[in-house]
């Protein structure tokens, strides 16, 4: 772990020289805007795909890979070039190559990464702008298979600090809310086993189920009165941010009233103090970063998030975790995560990514999922993640198609289906939801977690959000999500913690 | 013959003079070259030419980086360094001369503590910050210090003292750099001669009284070598850091110090990855100056105290 | 006044007492630091020997286990499985003979270029001697870290990288560390301890510098080369950073740490610390084993190097 | 001190798994050293003379026997409680301490019983005595100690002390009186208002005294009411210390390099050091282990005689341990002559020479070695081949002997009678040495080598067949199985 760390710093300042050496190996081709060739080449030209997939789920990219390289035997072979580790870890890895001159056609991660691929200045981008591709009248994308992509996520694409279209989508996630269904009605399973023998239990139980799936509310309040009395938990299922902390407090309270209070029990945890704060800040309308002329003149004027409204939003998560109603992984010292908690019957909630579900089974209880709340009377917005793939800047330009030729073979709907649900991510096409695997997939929900991710995640795409790209807008997540850290861990002032955070941005820029 | 030596020297040093020139003078060249640059560009190389502002930004009082370094980076590194270089060098001492005076069981203890040595430090800093973890840590438990945090705070609780996570950290470099000073020690110690001893046990002298007034100055060599040599080491302290702290460098209560447990060397690797070579350059160039005078300190201190 | 001293008597601390009385005392005195030697030996091997234990019990624990709040000092279900795993999952036979490979070359190359240096540095006369080493010596405070970075554009420059280029990435891999400002300075110390008169004496028989280094100054060194030997293999196996560098995007470069970090990376699932301390036992023992068969020459290298400031 | 040994035998245990047998290097040895007597053990390597020293001196625990220093048993006493000083044979001096801390280390750990006295008023005696009687030489001295243009504290003190003897803290008092500082005129006056004020100073001491309800007699020892003076154990003061290194320091010679590191003094010197070690805690015994070895020839014969000196003025019952017999001789009271761990021979120098027991002290000593041939007694004669050396009424056995003639033994000058020459002797080959000449000769009965002979220069020796005449006191006559010497008066 350090010394990936050690890594991340080092290759970083292997950039330094990335440029004189990209000049002298490929052969200066700095426009970014390059069209597809017609021809094919004559020898095998090798197509380098940079991925740091965990070695459980490599299977369907291979198969990808193998089909491809079949299909185009003797023209494109697609070469897998796994990094080891983490997104941050293939990062510095692709920096490194850059360095040396080893330009990859192709590379997965987050647009964080690739604007700093992009670099300030347009003409020096080692990446591609990729319209030209997409409008490829031949090669490119039909106006139908435009349409069927998800927007949301072709428009990530496009939100770099230079227009157009700079990367696309490999497959995406979410956050999503796992619970503990101990603790909520309706499901209560282990409770409903504990007061099974009692008549009158059993009783309000059964015009509960006889009403079929959807019970009507008095039938259902009845028993969950009647749990709430015999000591079990029935709490409602909140839907709103501030429906959450406040049925925190009411948790609480009540371990109190059961004199539990010294056993170590926080309700909510949040494993991402960015994704919180970047996601809590666009509902509230409260600015976070932007790209505009000025930030383009001035980049320091990237970073808009010191302001008032911020403030006052940090001050209530603050008190929350003072009350012990909420921890985040930044509060927890920034190396722990919060769904050990979970697991362990120390929360009752707790926030992550979808793609991280396997973190959060428990053989102690099921596990419930969710929306994240959202602010209340605001918009439903949730963060929108997942790797994308970006296209090199490479000599040669038969590499740039075989490339193009890849991305769409991979993006083609059962192909990409197959290698989302394995991940347990969500496919890039609207097609892909009708295909007969997602709809396999999604009906063996309640079986096993990963089954269930995609189940609740479909309705939730409309509402997904993206924070801009810009050279520094890592720094921005970083910061902003130390923030709560500063305060509650260090003590320091609200304003101080901004202040610092807005500091290291500006260095950043 | 003083000519022809003359040649035929250099021509022994080729070898090395070759692979340093590549492998080491140059890139130090090119770091210091580094942070004369302003807003040198990684992407192109390019930069808006000779400069002392990245040296400003770092040294002077309302510089970007003033916090970072004066408030946090430098206080953490000296304090670390001042903290564990003795600590170890006596403990070393001891455990050598211990380790040299008893009569069986030599071999094993021995072996136990070179183990850290010639074990692989991905796993040792995994398993110590499991150890003084918060909740769970072995640590916790033997000291029965439940819910007091050493180095992650305790949730809506009890934040983090710069002390306790200062004590773990000192702890774990101590642990880690005690093998190789003890093998040293002990080197020097079975260099001794028996007769000082037997001539110090016939001038009555006590067993506290020959360790301080002989032993002790008869290992000064040894113990200026591991002084010197382990002060640039932990000068250059960043691992331990990252092994214990986590990426951030661990959060604590500013009031009790430094609000994290960042050192020089962390900030440089900071910047590095944050793309700013220039400071992470003129960084390191400060680092290396200190280091420098610290080691020259050294030698005149010792000129007296070591006897050759 | 200086017939004042003579006629002082002079009396050691506990006279009183009579022999026996003070032989009791000294031999409980002897007991009792014995005692407390080994109490304090005792303890702080303790210490050292703990994170030991817990990686062994880690790598015998199941993920859940490993996972709950409340660490258990003994694995409930002891897992052998982890291990079966571990080795199923590293490419051991690659990794292995990568890192022999690096290992080995580097070493002797290091032992050639340290006895090269250390021999010019202890015995030649030649113009900037000393300038040369303290610059030699100083380069040791520099951190070293800020080289890697140029070092790997350098590499690369030289072709040393590539996707199939094995030798190239070798080569890379040893290069840079085929000289080692330490080594050079234990064993100059060793070489300058050997009298000059067996160099004068090695002249007189018209033996020329290179045949006296290998005939007189080798062997009698060659306890701290084989100290030098086994310390810079233990290097090399525990070596990440630059390797990992050089290894980038191509496991069939990947050392045994690289192999180690890369298979079982934080990215995957917490459940796999156990397999991973497996792992880590499995690289660890080797070296331990090495260590425990050439102690000796360790010691006994380390003590005649007798590093003098 | 007198030194008893009884019985004393050291068995160093074998390894029967490495099939290494068990080793005797003392075997039941009996000494007895009168007190102030100086006992050189002497032997080849090996003989286990070393390890006798170091069982005297508690280093080496005896397997069997007694050590008794006057009537203490110390034989199972650790070292330091021997009182015993020891000198080792490459000194074992300190490096990184000044000769003064090696010389002054042994006192550190040492007590002093003694009366309780006023010592500032013997200080202040002292003073006085020194500035009515050298004030010009101290002004001389302090003067003359300049040290980078200015006069050095350190360097007078020093200077002062070398001169007059005194404690350096004494010396530094002096200094402070700044008597070098007032013009010649008003000297007296000025060492007059001083001698005023250590008068007055004496004065309170006294009155501090008198208050405790002490009183103090010439000797500025306290005396109580009863009139008794008070005995009192305690550390060394720091002057008591320096007096001490002092002494012993200018007793072998060294006060001059007291400030030094050992590293920079030569072998002599360094010796020289670590007798003064040795002796500067007077000790019971002194214990000298092949002290000169490490010296070259002259230095050699020099420091012998030093140690003989010391020895004398000190009168330290001391044990010197050698393998070189000159110095043995040279400067023992007493020779003990040792072959593996068994005494051959003790007796006072000269005799063991003139007049060895046994066929291995015989040959041990002297140089050239005594000539060994093997006779035989045949009818009250000894024979050396078909000559008849010499018939003796005490030859009453016959048996096989050996015959040792000392080179100086042989006489073949005009006055010696054609008669008397009874041995014939080949001579190979004539070496003048000044006033003697030796011979290098054969003889087919001769043991080992080639036979020496010395004989005055005057003679007129010539290559071949010589005949000499025997000196009586210069043949021995050893028995050939047991080696033990076969008396008898020549008639």
């Amino acid at each position: 772990m350090k010394n990936t760390r050690m890594l991340t710093l080092t290759s970083g300042a292997l950039l330094a020289s990335v440029a004189a050496i990209c000049l002298s190996s490929c052969g200066g081709a700095t426009y970014s805007d390059q069209v597809l060739v017609s021809d094919d080449p004559t020898s095998l030209t090798k197509i380098v795909f940079f991925e740091c997939l965990g070695h459980a789920n490599e299977g369907n990219l291979g198969k990808i890979v193998s089909a491809f390289n079949e299909k185009y035997a003797g023209k494109y072979e697609v070469e897998l070039s796994k990094v080891a580790g983490t997104y941050d870890a293939l990062h510095d890895a692709v920096n490194t190559k850059l360095t040396a001159g080893e330009v990859p056609a192709l590379c997965m991660g987050y647009p964080d990464s690739f604007s700093v691929y992009m670099g300030k200045e347009i003409d020096d981008s080692n990446i591609y702008r990729l319209d030209n591709f997409i409008d490829d009248p031949t090669f490119g994308f039909t106006a139908e298979e435009k349409k069927d992509f998800v927007p949301e996520y072709l428009a990530e694409g496009q939100n770099y600090q230079f227009e157009g279209t700079w990367s696309l989508p490999m497959y995406k996630s979410t956050e999503i809310m796992y619970y503990n269904e101990c603790y909520f009605a309706g499901s209560n399973q282990q409770n409903l086993a504990k007061f099974a023998a009692n008549t009158e239990f059993a009783a309000l139980n059964k015009a509960v189920t006889d009403k079929g799936a959807n019970p009507t509310d008095e039938s259902l309040k009845a028993l969950k009165d009647w749990v709430k009395s015999h000591s079990g938990y029935a709490y409602e299922l909140p839907t709103t941010w501030e429906d959450m902390i406040a049925l925190a407090k009411q948790m609480v309270a009540d371990m109190k009233t059961e004199n539990l209070e010294n056993i170590e029990f926080y309700p909510v945890g949040y494993d991402s103090d960015a994704n919180l704060l970047i996601s809590q800040f666009a509902q509230r309308g409260i600015p976070f970063t932007v790209n505009d002329e000025a930030s383009k003149a001035d980049p320091t004027k990237h970073f808009v998030f010191d302001n008032d409204e911020a403030k006052a939003f940090v001050n209530t998560l603050v008190q929350n975790v003072k009350d012990k109603l909420l921890i985040t992984k930044g509060v927890l010292g920034g190396s722990k995560y919060t769904n050990t908690y979970f697991t362990n019957l120390k929360s009752a909630m707790s926030i992550g990514s979808t793609g991280g579900s396997s973190y959060n089974v428990s053989s102690n209880f099921k596990v419930g999922l969710a929306p994240v709340p959202y602010a209340a009377g605001k918009k439903a917005q949730y963060i929108m993640q997942g790797p994308s793939i970006c296209f090199f800047n490479n000599s040669n330009d038969y590499v740039h198609k075989g490339s193009w030729l890849f991305y769409k073979m991979l993006a083609e709907t059962t192909n990409n289906t197959k290698l989302s649900l394995e991940n347990s991510y969500d496919p890039i096409k609207n097609s892909c939801y009708e295909t007969t695997e997602y709809k396999n997939f999604v009906a063996k929900h309640d079986s096993e977690l990963k089954y269930d991710i995609p189940f609740h995640t479909q309705d939730l795409r409309d509402n997904y959000m993206t924070s801009p790209v810009f050279v520094g807008s890592s720094t921005a997540r970083v910061e902003i999500g130390n923030v709560l850290q500063y305060i509650c861990n260090s003590n320091f002032s609200t304003d101080e913690a901004f202040a610092k955070a807005m500091n290291s941005c500006r260095a950043a820029a | 013959m003083e000519s022809k030596n003359n040649w035929k020297a250099w021509l022994y040093l080729a070898p090395v003079i070759v692979l340093m020139a590549v492998f080491t003078l140059y890139p130090i060249v090119n770091t210091v070259v580094v942070s004369f640059l302003k807003d040198y560009n990684q992407i192109n190389g390019s930069s808006k030419g000779f400069t002392f502002y990245n040296y400003q930004q770092i040294l002077s009082p309302g510089g970007l980086f003033y916090e970072d370094v004066w408030l946090t980076a430098l206080p953490n590194t000296l304090i670390l360094t001042l903290i564990t270089v003795p600590t170890s060098i006596i403990l070393a001492l001891f455990i050598a001369i211990g380790l040299n005076s008893i009569p069986f069981l030599k071999k094993i203890f021995q072996t136990v503590f070179f183990m850290p040595y010639v074990t692989n430090a991905i796993a040792i800093g995994m398993v110590f910050s499991v150890i003084f973890d918060t909740q769970t840590g072995i640590f916790n438990a033997i000291f029965g210090t439940y819910g007091f945090p050493w180095i992650f705070p305790v949730p809506g609780g009890a934040t983090v003292a710069y002390g306790s996570a200062l004590f773990s950290i000192c702890f774990y470099i101590v642990w880690h750099s005690l093998p190789y000073k003890i093998l040293i020690f002990l080197g020097g110690l079975q260099n001794v001669d028996q007769q000082y001893y037997d001539a110090a046990k016939i001038d009555a002298a006590s067993r506290a009284k020959t360790i301080m007034k002989i032993t002790v100055p008869l290992l000064s060599p040894q113990i200026l070598y591991v002084m010197i040599t382990s002060f640039i080491g932990a000068f250059k302290e960043y691992n331990s850091v990252i092994g214990l702290f986590g990426t951030n460098g661990g959060a604590f209560d500013k009031n009790t110090g430094p609000s994290s447990m960042k050192t020089m060397v962390f900030f440089i690797y900071d910047q590095i990855a944050k793309g700013k070579v220039q400071y992470a350059s003129a960084a390191a160039v400060i680092l290396f100056v200190i280091i420098m005078l610290f080691t020259a300190i050294q030698f005149k201190v010792s000129k007296k105290r070591v006897h050759y | 006044m200086e017939n004042n001293y003579p006629n002082l008597q002079l009396v050691i601390k506990n006279d009183r007492l009579s022999a026996e009385k003070k032989n009791k005392l000294s031999l409980l005195g002897r007991i009792l630091s014995l005692v407390l030697t080994y109490a304090f030996l005792a303890f702080m091997a303790l210490l050292m020997i703990f994170p030991f234990y817990w990686m062994i019990i880690t790598s015998l624990k199941e993920g859940m286990e490993i996972n709950q709040m409340n660490p258990t000092f003994w694995p409930q279900i002891i897992r052998w499985e982890n291990y079966s795993e571990a080795f199923s999952r590293l490419n051991f036979g690659t990794l292995l003979r990568n890192t022999l490979v690096v290992g080995i070359f580097s070493t002797i190359g290091t032992l050639f270029t340290t006895i090269f240096a250390a021999f010019a540095f202890a015995r030649l006369e030649f113009k900037g001697r000393d300038f040369m080493f303290s610059i030699l010596l100083a380069t040791m405070m520099i951190p070293g870290e800020m080289m890697v970075t140029t070092n790997y554009v350098s590499v690369s420059l030289l072709g040393m990288i590539g996707k199939d280029n094995l030798m190239g990435a070798y080569a890379a891999m040893i290069l840079p560390f085929m000289v080692s400002v330490f080594y050079i300075y234990l064993l100059r110390q060793n070489f300058k301890q050997i009298p000059n008169e067996l160099y004068l004496a090695a002249k007189v028989d018209g033996k020329t510098d290179w045949q006296f280094l290998w005939k007189v100054m080798v062997p009698l060194a060659m306890p701290t080369l084989i100290t030098i030997f086994i310390l810079k293999l233990m290097g090399a196996w525990n070596s990440y950073v630059w390797p990992n560098l050089i290894a980038t995007g191509n496991q069939d470069f990947w050392l045994i740490t690289n192999g180690l970090r890369g298979t079982f990376s934080a990215a995957e699932n917490i459940n796999d610390y156990g397999v991973q301390m497996a792992a880590t036992v499995i690289v660890t023992v080797p070296l331990l084993l090495l260590f425990i068969f050439f102690r000796k020459y360790i010691m006994r290298g380390v003590s005649r190097a007798g590093i003098k400031g | 001190m007198e030194i008893k040994i009884k019985n004393l035998t050291k068995v160093f245990p074998g390894n029967p798994k490495k099939n290494i047998p068990d080793t005797t290097a003392v075997s039941h040895l009996d000494l007895d050293i009168p007190d102030g007597q100086l006992l050189g053990l002497l032997g080849p390597s090996g003989c286990g003379k070393s390890t006798t020293l170091y069982m005297i001196a508690g280093l080496k625990q005896p397997t069997e026997g007694e050590i008794w220093f006057g009537d203490e048993d110390v034989t199972n006493l650790t070292p330091e409680k021997r009182g015993i000083g020891l000198v080792f044979q490459n000194y074992a001096l300190y490096p990184h301490m000044t000769i003064y801390d090696n010389v002054k280390f042994p006192l550190t750990n040492l007590r002093v019983k003694t009366t309780k006295k006023a010592v500032k008023i013997l200080d202040n005696q002292k003073i006085d005595e020194l500035i009515t009687n050298n004030a010009d030489e101290i002004i001389e001295i302090v003067k003359s100690s300049v040290y980078k243009e200015k006069i050095s504290k350190d360097a007078a003190a020093r200077k002062l002390v070398f001169r007059f003897h005194i404690v350096t803290s004494l010396a530094v008092k002096i200094f402070r009186l700044g008597l070098h500082l007032v013009p010649a005129d008003e000297l007296s006056a000025k060492i007059a208002g001083i001698k005023a004020e250590l008068a007055a100073d004496n004065q309170k001491i006294t009155e501090k005294f008198a208050k405790h309800g002490y009183s103090l007699n010439e000797a500025c020892e306290c005396l109580t009411a009863e009139g008794t003076t008070i005995i009192e154990t305690r550390r060394l003061s720091t002057s008591e210390i320096d007096g001490l290194v002092q002494e012993t320091a200018r007793l072998v010679q060294i006060d001059q390099y007291l400030t030094r590191k050992p590293s920079e003094l030569s072998g002599g010197q360094q010796q020289r050091v670590a007798i003064a070690r040795a002796l500067v805690k007077k000790p019971r015994v002194l214990l000298l282990d092949e002290p000169l070895s490490n010296l070259d020839a002259r230095l050699r014969l020099q420091t012998r005689e030093e140690i003989r000196r010391i020895q004398r003025e000190t009168g330290i019952t001391t044990i010197f341990v050698t393998h070189d017999q000159e110095e043995a001789m040279s400067i023992s009271d007493q020779i003990v002559v040792m072959k593996n761990g068994v005494e051959m021979q003790r007796d006072h120098p000269q005799d063991v020479y003139n007049n060895p027991q046994n066929l291995f002290v015989a040959k041990f000593l002297g140089t050239p070695p005594i000539n060994t041939f093997s006779g035989e007694i045949k009818n009250g004669a000894l024979y050396i081949g078909e000559e008849k050396i010499l018939s003796s009424k005490s030859f009453t056995e016959d048996k096989p002997v050996f015959v040792g003639i000392r080179p100086e033994g042989f006489l073949a000058d005009e006055h010696t009678k054609d008669e008397d020459k009874v041995f014939s002797i080949t001579v190979k080959a004539i070496v003048t040495m000044g006033r003697d000449m030796s011979l290098v000769c054969e003889h087919d009965k001769f043991i080992g080598e080639d036979i020496k002979i010395i004989v005055d220069s005057d003679i007129d020796a010539k290559i071949g067949v010589m005949r000499f005449a025997i000196r009586p006191n210069k043949i021995f006559v050893f028995d050939a199985k047991t080696e033990e010497r076969i008396r008898f008066e020549a008639k």
